[in-house]
């Protein structure tokens, strides 16, 4: 069983690789954060896999991190996109 | 130990290779943000590094030697004070400059204030 | 098979190493940088250093990819005239880096054997501290000064970023890019916090006797709570709030006051037997509230609005 | 009983593995942002989903269970609203 379960993992890994460096190479910049989302749920994925493979009850948490994270990086990201720049900056001008 | 190629020295490799990257983006990148960014890839390196000496100080029932791992976890949170610190530096000099360049200023740049 | 996957892992991590240096722009390195720290942290896994792992993801990819991200923006309009070293510089200062990689690499391949470590010395005593978790207990209880000492390079870091506020701004509150936030943002404020919150407080309980504590707890809710801010759903207390000051040092003096008091029972930092348990609980309940406070201002950076 | 368990759980792990992949084939073979970043978010979501449903029936405790059904629920929740948030960015990019 472990040994499946270390295969499945394996395979996440390498699909995630090709996609990671996708969507690293995109012609639009926003797309390059997918590469966190595809991290944060691939990532926790092969945490929960190789966790149950190997018996280690604490992966679980960092599939939790890695998700809860996956999601604030995001959130940081969409913060300092451009189009929400002269908004802000307008704002620290009038202060 | 048992197999040649395990998990400890693949990631040490790594992690020795993450050193020399992080080193070499810190000396030549003109960007200070991107020296920063490499300031962090070479204290990930060397922290993995670390990890490794911790992985194949396991003994007494343990999966790994505690003391580096936990020297490991002060190291992040400082390295990560560090990086704030340089980057509070950084955005201080570009509001008063208008540049994050570490170029000697011409005379009159430094009475420029925005 | 597990061979084949840290392979894997190993190599991407050098790509994605390769790609966060030489990256066109800011931005594309950045978010390089934080995908790198979320495989980082499954290469801590790898190693059996679930604690680190925690750490790696919550502020060596998290917090820190925040930081990065909102000076990009804010450096947005910088052109850098761009000294670049000639071809030859580059080269040697190739050869030089690639010999240092080398170097470390050499010590990583031929280990000394026996490998040095003090595991049985830390696992020895641990029933002393009531602790299951040897990570916890070597950061507790038998390095605590070092805890301590890193508590108090933090707030000197602080102390630092808030040194490089000017002086009509002294005070204040740090800005933040609250207006015209997206709703979806704003959603992900509303919601994430709470969950983050609970998994924070969960990782402080389970880390006396599982991988977890006040380091991970702290950052998760850091996190939390700048997400709240920058989304606009709580307000960046000014530098000069009493609150935010007594939050910061709590974490510090509580620690220090358990070490003088230990100094009663034999030496600096020693805890009486019987209370190391309770007390290294009331410590790292102190801390982890310390450390969020101090990491968030941290990210918050400088005032940039006067007191009022 | 325990092969019963272990046939659920092959059989979910390895339809999430294929998720997984259906999520970077689209990636690479759609043309456009705004599809690629649906393939992403719905294939990977449904591939953690599958493998956190294949992955109950090896969990330890009841605790254990319910942690790997809320990473779950974390993962959606996140996915949908990253996944808005880029999609908004992108309408904004181009003008759309």
């Amino acid at each position: 069983m472990s040994e499946f379960l270390i295969g499945t993992t394996v395979v996440i890994l390498i699909v995630n690789l090709f996609s990671l460096f996708r969507v690293l190479r995109a012609d639009v910049r926003v797309e390059r954060m997918m590469a966190v989302q595809l991290l944060g749920s691939g990532g926790a994925a092969m945490a929960l896999l190789l966790g149950i493979a190997e018996q280690s009850e604490p992966m679980a948490d960092i599939a939790l991190l890695l998700v809860l994270l996956a999601a604030f990086s995001g959130s940081a990201f969409a913060l300092g996109l451009p189009s929400s720049e002269p908004r802000a900056s307008k704002r620290s001008d009038s202060t | 130990m048992t197999t040649p190629f395990d998990a400890a020295m693949l990631l040490g490799l790594s992690g020795s290779a993450l050193i020399g990257i992080g080193l070499f983006v810190i000396i030549t990148h003109p960007r200070v943000l991107r020296k920063i960014v490499g300031f962090n890839l070479l204290g990930a390196g060397i922290f993995l590094v670390f990890g490794v000496a911790a992985k194949r100080g396991a003994m007494a029932g343990l999966a790994g030697d505690p003391v580096p791992q936990a020297l490991v976890i002060t190291g992040i949170v400082v390295a990560f004070a560090a990086t704030a610190l340089a980057i509070a530096l950084l955005k201080r000099l570009f509001e008063l400059t208008g540049s994050s360049d570490l170029a000697p200023l011409p005379p009159d740049a430094s009475s420029r204030r925005t | 098979m597990s061979t084949l996957f840290d392979f894997g892992l190993a190599s991407s991590l050098v790509a994605l190493a390769l790609y966060v240096g030489w990256a066109r722009d800011e931005q594309s390195s950045i978010v390089g940088f934080i995908a790198l720290g979320l495989l980082l942290s499954l290469g801590w896994t790898r190693l059996r250093s679930i604690d680190v792992a925690l750490t790696e993801a919550a502020i060596g990819s998290g917090v820190t990819g925040l930081l990065l991200l909102r000076t990009q923006t804010s450096l947005r309009n910088d052109k850098p005239t761009g000294q670049e070293f000639g071809v030859l510089a580059k080269v040697s200062i190739g050869i030089l880096c690639a010999g240092l990689s080398a170097a470390v690499a050499y010590v990583v391949l031929i280990p000394p054997d026996p490998a040095p470590t003090l595991a049985p010395q830390a696992l020895g005593s641990i029933d002393v501290t009531g602790l299951g978790n040897p990570v916890t207990a070597v950061l507790m209880a038998y390095r605590a000064i070092d805890t301590l000492l890193e508590k108090v390079v933090l707030i000197l870091a602080l102390v630092g970023v808030w040194s490089l506020t000017s002086n009509s701004h002294w005070g204040g509150a740090p800005a933040v890019p609250a207006i015209g936030t997206p709703q979806p943002l704003v959603f992900l404020g509303r919601s994430l916090p709470p969950i983050g919150v609970l998994i924070a407080v969960y990782l402080l309980w389970v880390g006396a006797d599982a991988p977890g504590g006040a380091f991970q707890g702290g950052a998760v809710l850091a996190a939390m709570w700048l997400l709240a801010m920058f989304s606009g759903l709580q307000p960046i207390p000014q530098t000069q709030s009493v609150n935010v000051r007594l939050l910061l040092v709590g974490g510090p003096v509580i620690f220090l006051v358990t070490g003088f008091l230990g100094v009663g029972c034999g030496a600096f930092l020693a805890y009486p037997d019987g209370f190391a348990k309770p007390l290294i609980i009331v410590i790292e309940v102190a801390l982890i509230l310390s450390i969020a406070v101090t990491l968030g201002m941290l990210v918050a950076g400088p005032a940039k609005r006067g007191p009022g | 009983m325990t092969i019963a368990a272990d046939l659920v759980t092959i059989i979910a792990v390895t339809a999430g593995a294929v998720f997984f992949l259906a999520g970077a084939m689209g990636l690479l073979r759609f043309p456009d942002t705004l599809s690629r970043l649906h393939a992403l978010s719905k294939a990977d979501n449904l591939g953690l989903g599958l493998i956190v449903l294949g992955l109950l029936p090896q969990a330890n405790s009841v605790f254990a269970g319910l942690k790997l059904i809320f990473i779950w629920m974390l993962a959606q929740l996140s996915a949908a609203t990253v996944s808005r948030l880029i999609a908004t960015a992108i309408a904004k990019d181009t003008g759309s």
